[in-house]
């Protein structure tokens, strides 16, 4: 009715808190992925504590659109409760006329203004459910809460049931017989839900599905995307220990990696993990390791020797709040400065970041290519917000990764002479791996001269490492790669973004919307970080007034990376809340600056 | 009691006309009192008097908002939707709500208003009648009467005959079943009687005398292809609508207030100044029987006027007042030039 | 291999698992607070086990574990004003509905099958001699016991029959006569001597007390509470018995008793009945289906006050009796042919509050007011009267028999029992003073407790329940269609359950006498029992208060360092059994408690 | 089914309880723990055991590395160290080598102390460092969502080893007896009393004492080191054990299909402590000892 009126375009942000174990996460996922399924666009980040039980508070928020959208909403469209304690403090999140669901009942007594019922705004809808009742009633059990809300849900705003009963299957397969007490806890909501007169005013819009193009859709989260990448571009060999928030990556490569006949091995510590990637990178195999900045950093020094004996190999580096053990479970964007610069030595890598999860899938498969092509570790810089986000992909038909890029030795260069690392005039050198005729070498951490002889001279010294940081700058021309992208208006513009991995998401939406409110503005995303793309950089820079870089970190490592590199000042926006930067907080950054322009731009006269 | 340096919390149990009428006069007389609104709605305070309209093109809740949202942030009015109190102590001066929180209070105004009633006898049938009491139920009522539908009415209080003239004047049949609660609350003569009945026949209401037929026997859902609902009488006549609505007059809502102490016969006793046997505690509207002196015996008063002269009132005694209740309505039934029925129940804003 | 399939042997340090008996205090007084239905029961009925049988579908056995406190449970299965149900522990607040206790006791005598035999056990003869006057509920009762005991009992009965009450006061189509025929055969066939239409008293032809003194070795007076209160008026009506004066007036319980003696009863078109017991109840129902076309009950309070049962108080305004509260007769208006006309009543307001929930009315001043009516049938209760008595005895202030401890009145050998003694009261009650009294009786004449009450207590498997169980809604009586049962006054008009709807309703019970209980010693605070729990029914416990009753009231914290105990508040739980599953270190054990009788 | 305990009134057991006295060395906080861990056996008997051996809470540590069971030294009422992953000996060896006054108790798991730390133990072991080391092992990785360890049996599935663990567990106690360690034992957090008594031995030990503790994790481990399974595997040491006999020890250690109960080896040698003390009486000739 007159909710058409109001909202044409489906963009609903739903939000359910819990607290752990209340399976809060699985609750979104399986909602997102009936959402995705049904051909909702979604974006969606779950905030979890480190405790796998008690007491931490779990949310998970996701934004499902119609049109593409770049982020999360400041504000959501509803909010499911599984905790008062933890839910409370976001019921402001919820807009006006929109919907919060909760436990109606409670078990113990509540201090005065202890239930959701006390801070519930009166714009706002409350709709109470006894959750736990229904969930005892169903299953026996109180663990279905989660599931009977999102029945609950499901049938307030009207969604087909099947796609859910199929979403909790899916979830659920190999445990038939909570699958099938998991469906009753939703039917058992969702009845309810059907009969509760709806009265906010969200509502979901039929979408058209999108014709595919052999295109394949999918759900799918940041270090999903990266291990598709891996696989379409045929890893070979995994080497990993678990680390938060990168674990993902190497559990979902255990499963699917055997099936195509290449190998993952968990192994005792991440010095252990690096070691055996540049061990198989060196044996010819494309072979990555996956950690996060604790890891990292005990892989600097292995590191530098896949950099001096150059030997491909790729490392996914997802990042989370540092330093030390830090905040294992929150976002921060703190590690260029060692992705870039880490470990002793000069010892240039390659470090690519993308900005969303379809460029994690491209990025990861383009590693493998890169580390061929230049011989060389390269780092994928991730964040935990981004390895954890889930988004709708569309993948192509084949993987637009070549199979082998080495530039191996030719039958002439082979032999007595074989010189492995011969300073070539693009400065790539013919390769050998083991098992080739003719191709004995021996690579050693030690500098070495052209055959890979220990050799200390300066002038050796001086020529190897000028060859190990020339080779590179052909990966700034690298083929069929997005090393940096312009959005938004063309031409000089008022204020000028620039930012690099998932922060680029929160700028495109605040260049969106400062560009409704008439202010001239564009983006410019980063995938290359080393070598940096700096003419790029500066001609986009030429354009704008003003050139504003959000980042979250404090040290504002990529402004300092920037500024480096290209020689001049920008805008630094530096926020660590742990979470992504709040859009708002770029526009306002926005604002400031174009205000100080007008009045710096001086009076036309007719 | 709280002490005196210790601002008050208000609470007032209801938001219908008493209760958002009283907790607007208690924000104006006592400005730095807590106030708290408990309320069984998902709504925030709409007037339930208008909701006929939903056949007048009225389909959105906020249309018949009496206050923006804004209105309770603006007042400090906190309110709070989907409680059920559940019992009230009132020498401990404690509401608890049936989610188990337990709300402190200084002074209480119950105007928890009245349900309809359904006659003992109809109980069976509970399922296939469908109410008019609140926004959803209205709409769901709208919902399953279509175009020109056939709307049965039984008993026929005014709050039902209200609903009757909308229904005749949008273009649906509506049949009235009459019984002892036509007219209802008014007090009828038999002499009066066939002469409003008539007026209501005029109007275009069918009438069905009830009592002749025996009474109803059963109520049954329709045959395939025939409408939704089969009235069956005693006498082996029937009836067949698209809806079948009891409209019987209203008992006080006053379950949560068994164990609280204060004196119930069918509603809550209170003396003229609306307080009840319980000094901190008042009651107004369709939940109180108010002690008539001049008539010598607790009775109710209906009517928007009265109910919200009452939470005015109640809000006022219990911020230091002590005035007594007059009402502020006459009760007479009469006939409009046109021949129309008209009682002045039906006069609100 | 899985774990959920391999449970440990009990490890041998454990105390091995049998059942014992305990005289602790604390552990009788668990069992009163616990077992909350038993424990309201007059007779004392142990309900849980009983539900427990029908459960099992062991309707006989259920019949007798009823039979052990109440000889009647066919007739109390219907007509028992059921305070267990008021207690029962499935209607506090969150827990929903009681268990219908009463409808499952008629289930027991209903659905025990034919051949089923009643198992009692005998004292050897004692060679005394008792005399019971009065073949009531609580009479019968007494006998009962006391022919247990091994005394010989004579019970003298004034009417044809015996049931007192029950059989001509208590309506047909609430008690067919032939399930009370049938009980109170079994309660007397131990060789009570029965004699009937013998008037006990000082008149002419009558037998005095006196008499039975010399010849019995104790007399018991158990003749109940039959007179009627007369209707205090005012005005010219002051002090007049109003049924002397105007036709049209009956005494509600007369009124019955009249009818079910045989006598042709008719009412007029507009009935009022003044009272509000279950006597008033039932004449206005009756009324309803001797043709009355307007019944009324007048009431001096309100509903939410009057001693009746909701669903009595429902049944009856289905049949289309009306209630109407705060007002008082006093006066009436006739027809100038000295037939009734009308009834002149005053408006009262609520006063203070009176026992058993009751209300005080205040008559208010100049608030008269006067309802047409044909029939005036007075139920404002009974009183018991003494003039039969031939010997002196002390009464107490409100007339009734005084009797001490040993249930002795201030003759020797002469006691009294039930409402006689009480004032009018319910079946249940007499029954219940009736046994307390054998008791004493056997006591007196053996000069010795011959019985004590302790606590069994025995080892259970497992939870006996299902948590799904909980959320099975209070199940219906059957009740016989409106048009017949008004039309035919002996039509019963509870039809009663059949098996499939008794099972669902006696799972719903929590059966409370299982007692869920942590090894404190074994256990490791891991708090899986808590996870699981559906109420706050185990506690982090820092200590114990001491509670009234002898069971103490534990007191929680949430601090780690001041939790000395994880337990189970049995008063909390409602037995779904989900904490003895769920914990890791087996500390949790189950035993079933209940009161039993043990020879001193 | 469970087994059968006559009930009794709390209010009987409470003084008890409380004169133990062991309340005190418990932390405010409640474990955050899964409701079922067996580390609230463990953490309940080192309390006991703190308070047993009449340790005073300021005069105690526990020093923790990451990993579920590290969280131990937040609901202890002592000085505790919650270090890095893997790291918790050396700084407890650090702490002790400081201030040989204080008792110091490492506590870490299986992921912890035989993965990424498992460098740092043969060491330990061999300087008899004058510390007690609680091992609980739960065979998983807990706090990163239920991993394959190094103790995980093999064929065991974790979301890293989706088909099936293809190693086979360490076997640590054989490692600890022949890295030197002077006490060892091993415990099961479901038998809660002799649990208490075997931490009582190893922290009155002198040297180096390692306590391998056999916990079920609950939340990620269904199938395999279930509660149920234990308590079917489990089994006591012989009885006359001979604990100085580190061959039979050994023997003992080997079967892993019944892990046995109890102390497994005893000997008493010069500590890290006295050794250090000795240097500096053979340096200085002096008595005066630094880390009193």
């Amino acid at each position: 009715m007159m909710t058409q009126r109001m909202m044409p375009a489906t963009d609903i942000q739903i939000a359910i808190c819990g607290s752990a174990g209340d399976g809060t996460i699985a609750a979104g996922e399986i909602l997102r992925n009936v959402m995705a399924g049904i051909g909702y666009k979604v974006i969606s980040f779950d905030v979890y504590p480190a405790e796998i039980r008690g007491f931490g508070k779990c949310i998970a928020r996701m934004r499902i659109t119609t049109e593409q959208a770049y982020s999360l909403k400041q504000r959501s469209d509803v909010l499911i409760s599984l905790d008062d304690s933890h839910a409370i403090p976001h019921v402001g999140e919820v807009r006006d006329c929109g919907a919060v669901i909760y436990e109606s009942g409670s078990i113990r007594p509540v201090p005065e203004g202890g239930h959701i019922s006390a801070h519930i705004l009166p714009g706002q809808l409350p709709y109470g459910v006894p959750l736990r009742e229904l969930s005892e009633k169903a299953t026996g059990a109180n663990k279905s809460r989660n599931i009977v809300a999102l029945g609950y849900l499901a049938g307030l705003f009207g969604l087909p049931a099947q796609p859910f009963i199929e979403g909790i299957d899916g979830k659920f397969k190999k445990k038939a017989e909570v699958a099938r007490s998991n469906e009753a806890a939703f039917q058992e909501g969702y009845a309810i839900g059907q009969a509760t007169y709806k009265l906010d005013d969200v509502s979901f819009e039929p979408v058209a599905r999108s014709a595919g193009n052999g295109a394949r859709v999918a759900m799918i989260n940041g270090n999903a995307a990266v291990v598709r990448g891996c696989l379409d571009a045929g890893i070979e060999t995994f080497f990993g220990y678990p680390i938060t928030p990168a674990t993902s990556i190497m559990e979902r490569l255990a499963a699917e990696m055997p099936k195509r006949g290449a190998r993952l091995l968990q192994t005792e510590d991440e010095i252990s993990a690096i070691s055996a990637t540049v061990g198989a990178g060196y044996a010819g195999a494309r072979a990555a390791t996956a950690t996060s900045g604790p890891g990292l950093a005990l892989m600097a020094e292995m590191l530098g020797l896949g950099v001096i004996a150059e030997v491909p190999c790729v490392v996914f580096v997802s990042q989370r709040g540092g330093p030390a053990t830090g905040m294992p479970t929150k976002h921060e964007q703190s590690d260029l400065h060692m992705a870039v610069y880490g470990g002793h030595g000069d010892a240039p890598r390659i470090v690519i970041a993308p900005t969303n999860v379809e460029g994690c899938y491209r990025c990861a498969g383009k590693a493998f290519e890169m580390a061929e092509a230049y011989q060389v570790p390269v780092i994928v810089l991730l964040d935990l917000y981004l390895s954890n986000r889930y988004e709708t992909v569309s993948f192509p038909a084949r993987p637009p990764f070549e199979p082998d890029m080495t530039r191996y030795a030719e039958k002439g260069e082979l032999g007595e002479g074989y010189k492995r690392f011969r300073v070539t005039e693009d400065f790539i050198s013919p390769r050998a791996v083991p098992g080739t005729r003719e191709g004995m070498h021996v690579a050693t951490g030690l500098e070495h001269n052209e055959p890979g002889r220990p050799n200390d001279q300066p002038e050796n010294h001086q020529a190897q490492s000028h060859k190990r940081h020339q080779k590179l700058k052909a990966a700034l021309r690298h083929p069929d790669f997005t090393h940096y992208k312009r959005f938004g208006d063309e031409g000089k513009v008022d204020v000028g973004l620039i930012a690099w991995g998932s922060t680029f998401g929160e700028c495109l939406e605040a260049m969106h919307k400062a560009r409704t409110d008439g202010i001239r503005c564009a983006a410019m995303k980063v995938v290359m970080l080393s070598p940096f793309p700096a003419e790029a950089v500066a001609a986009f820079m030429d354009d704008c007034a003003a050139v504003l870089v959000p980042e979250v970190n404090y040290q504002g490592q990529f402004a300092n990376l920037l500024q480096a590199n290209v020689g001049r000042r920008v805008e630094r926006l530096d926020r660590v809340p742990g979470t992504p930067m709040p859009v708002e907080e770029i526009l306002q950054e926005i604002r400031r600056l174009t205000g100080r322009i007008e009045a710096r731009r001086p009076v036309r006269v007719a | 009691m709280a002490p005196a340096n210790k601002p008050k919390h208000h609470v007032v149990v209801g938001s219908g006309v008493a209760g958002s009428q009283a907790a607007a006069t208690l924000r104006e007389r006592d400005p730095d009192s807590r106030i708290t609104i408990f309320t069984l709605s998902s709504l925030p305070f709409y007037n339930r008097y208008d909701l006929p309209k939903v056949f007048r093109g009225r389909q959105d809740w906020r249309e018949f908002l009496v206050y923006p949202p804004s209105y309770y942030e603006e007042h400090r009015i906190t309110l709070r939707r989907n409680c059920r109190v559940a019992n009230v102590d009132g020498r401990r001066r404690v509401l608890a709500l049936e989610h188990k929180e337990d709300v402190a209070f200084d002074t209480l105004l119950v105007a928890s208003g009245g349900r309809a009633y359904l006659p003992e006898e109809l109980s069976d049938f509970r399922l296939l009648m469908q109410r008019f009491a609140s926004f959803t139920e209205a709409m769901g009522v709208r919902k399953q009467l279509p175009e020109g539908g056939h709307a049965v009415l039984l008993g026929g209080d005014m709050i039902g005959l209200d609903l009757a003239r909308t229904l005749v004047d949008t273009g649906y049949r509506v049949s009235l079943v009459t019984g002892p609660h036509t007219f209802w609350p008014h007090e009828v003569s038999d002499a009066q009687r066939p002469v409003l009945l008539a007026a209501l026949e005029r109007m275009g209401v069918v009438l069905v005398d009830g009592v002749a037929a025996g009474g109803i026997a059963a109520i049954e859902e329709g045959a395939r292809g025939m409408p939704a609902r089969r009235v069956v009488f005693r006498d082996g006549s029937d009836l067949r609508g698209d809806v079948v609505m009891p409209f019987f007059g209203l008992v006080p809502s006053v379950e949560f207030m068994l164990g609280s102490g204060v004196d119930i016969e069918r509603g809550l006793l209170v003396n003229e100044a609306l307080r009840t046997t319980d000094e901190a505690i008042y009651a107004a509207g369709d939940v109180c029987q108010i002690w008539s002196d001049a008539e010598r015996k607790y009775r109710f008063y209906y009517g928007w006027k009265n109910v919200r002269a009452m939470g005015e009132l109640a809000a006022r005694n219990m911020t230091g007042g002590d005035e007594p209740f007059r009402p502020a309505q006459d009760e007479q039934l009469e006939i409009r030039s046109d021949g129309w029925l008209h009682s002045p129940f039906w006069e609100y804003e | 291999m899985r774990a959920e399939a391999v449970r440990p042997p009990a490890a041998a340090s454990v105390p091995e698992a049998r059942s014992f008996t305990s005289d602790d205090p604390r552990d009788i007084a668990w069992v009163r607070q616990n077992v909350p239905c038993q424990a309201t029961c007059p007779a004392g009925t142990n309900v849980p086990a009983y539900i427990r049988d029908i459960i099992e579908e062991r309707y006989g056995h259920s019949y007798e574990i009823n039979r052990e406190a109440n000889v009647l449970p066919g007739v109390l299965g219907r007509i028992c004003s059921r305070p267990c149900e008021s207690a029962c522990r499935h209607g506090w607040p969150g827990n929903g509905d009681p268990v219908a206790i009463c409808h499952l006791k008629r289930v027991a005598a209903d659905l025990k099958d034919a051949g089923h035999r009643i198992t009692e056990k005998l004292y050897a003869p004692s060679g005394k001699r008792v005399a019971i006057v009065g073949g009531g509920p609580a009479g019968v009762a007494a006998a009962h016991d006391l022919s247990l005991f091994g005394h010989d009992v004579v019970i003298v009965e004034r009417e044809e029959r015996p049931g007192g009450m029950l059989r001509y006061g208590i309506p047909e189509f609430r008690l067919p006569r032939q399930v009370l025929d049938v009980e109170l055969h079994n309660a007397l066939r131990l060789g009570v001597q029965l004699r009937t239409g013998v008037a006990v008293g000082s008149g002419a032809g009558e037998m005095p007390v006196s008499e039975l003194l010399k010849g019995y070795d104790a007399v018991l007076l158990a003749t109940g509470c039959a007179a009627p209160v007369a209707l205090p008026l005012r005005g010219e009506w002051q002090g007049k018995d109003p049924a002397q004066e105007l036709q049209g007036i009956e005494y509600g319980l007369d009124f019955l008793m009249q009818m079910h003696r045989g006598q042709p009863k008719q009412v007029g078109r507009r009935v009022a009945v003044v009272g509000a017991g279950f006597t008033a109840l039932d004449c206005a129902r009756v009324a309803v289906r001797l043709g009355a076309e307007e019944v009324t009950i007048h009431i001096r309070t309100a509903e939410e006050y009057i001693p009746a049962t909701r669903e009595e108080i429902f049944e009856a305004k289905r049949e289309g009796v009306r209630i109407k509260g705060l007002r008082t007769p006093v006066g009436l208006r006739d027809d100038g042919q000295g037939r009734l006309a009308g009834i002149e009543f005053v408006q009262n307001r609520l006063g203070g509050w009176r026992t058993g929930g009751r209300r005080q009315a205040i008559a208010i001043d100049g608030s008269e007011f006067v309802e047409p009516c044909d029939t005036l049938i007075i139920a404002i209760g009974q009183q018991t009267v003494h003039d039969h008595l031939g010997v002196k005895v002390e009464l107490d202030r409100h007339g009734n028999m005084r009797i001490g401890d040993d249930g002795m009145t201030s003759v020797g050998g002469l006691f009294a029992a039930g409402d006689y003694v009480r004032g009018a009261s319910t079946v249940v009650e007499a029954v219940g003073h009736g046994r307390v009294i054998a008791r004493r009786i056997d006591t007196w004449l053996m000069g010795r407790e011959r019985r004590r009450q302790a606590v069994r207590i025995e080892p259970v498997q497992g939870p006996l329940r299902e948590r799904a169980f909980d959320f099975i809604p209070r199940q219906h009586m059957p009740t016989a269609p409106l048009g017949e049962r008004t039309r035919q006054l002996g039509r019963e008009v509870e039809t009663g359950m059949d098996r499939a709807t008794a099972l669902e309703e006696a799972r719903r019970c929590y059966l409370c006498n299982l007692r869920y209980h942590i090894d404190v010693d074994r256990c490791i605070f891991c708090r899986a029992c808590i996870d699981v729990a559906p109420r706050a029914c185990i506690k982090l416990v820092s200590g114990v208060d001491p509670g009234e009753g002898g069971v103490g009231r534990l007191v929680e914290t949430k601090e780690w360092n001041k939790v000395a105990a994880i337990w189970i508040d049995n008063n909390e739980c409602i037995r779904c059994g989900a904490c003895f599953a769920a914990c890791p270190v087996h500390c949790i054990s189950i035993s079933r408690c209940q009161l039993v009788e043990v020879d001193n | 089914m469970n087994d059968f305990a006559r009930p009794i009134f709390l209010e009987d057991k409470l003084p008890e309880i409380r004169d133990s006295g062991r309340l005190d060395y418990r932390s405010k906080t409640l474990p955050t723990w899964c409701p079922g861990c067996g580390y609230f056996a463990i953490v309940d008997g080192v309390t006991t055991a703190l308070k047993r051996e009449g340790i005073a809470n300021h005069e105690a540590v526990i020093v923790s590395g990451i990993g579920c069971s590290s969280r131990f030294p937040f609901f202890v009422n002592t000085y505790g160290f919650h270090t890095l992953h893997g790291r918790a000996l050396p700084v407890a060896t650090g702490v002790k080598t400081a201030n040989e006054a204080l008792t110091v108790v490492a506590v870490g798991g299986d992921g912890d102390g035989f993965a990424i730390g498992g460098g740092h133990l043969p060491h330990a072991c061999k300087r008899n460092v004058n510390i007690t080391y609680l091992l609980l092992d739960n065979g998983i990785y807990g706090l990163t969502k239920g991993q394959t360890s190094p103790t995980s049996a093999q064929g065991f599935r974790t979301p890293t080893s989706p088909y099936e663990n293809p190693d086979r567990p360490l076997n640590p106690l054989l490692m600890v007896l022949a890295y030197g360690a002077s006490w060892v034992g091993q415990a099961y957090a479901g038998r809660p009393a002799q649990l208490l008594d075997l931490i009582r031995q190893a922290i009155a030990h002198r040297g180096f004492s390692y306590l391998h503790i056999l916990s079920p994790c609950v939340t990620f481990d269904k199938t395999n080191r279930t509660y149920g399974n234990l308590d079917l595997q489990v089994r006591d040491l012989p009885a006359g054990h001979d604990p100085s006999d580190l061959q039979v020890a050994m023997a003992e250690a080997m079967n892993q299909e019944a892990p046995a109960l109890g102390v497994y080896f005893r000997q008493e040698r010069p500590t890290l402590g006295q050794a250090l003390d000795s240097l500096v009486d053979k340096a200085s000739g002096s008595r005066k000892h630094l880390a009193r």
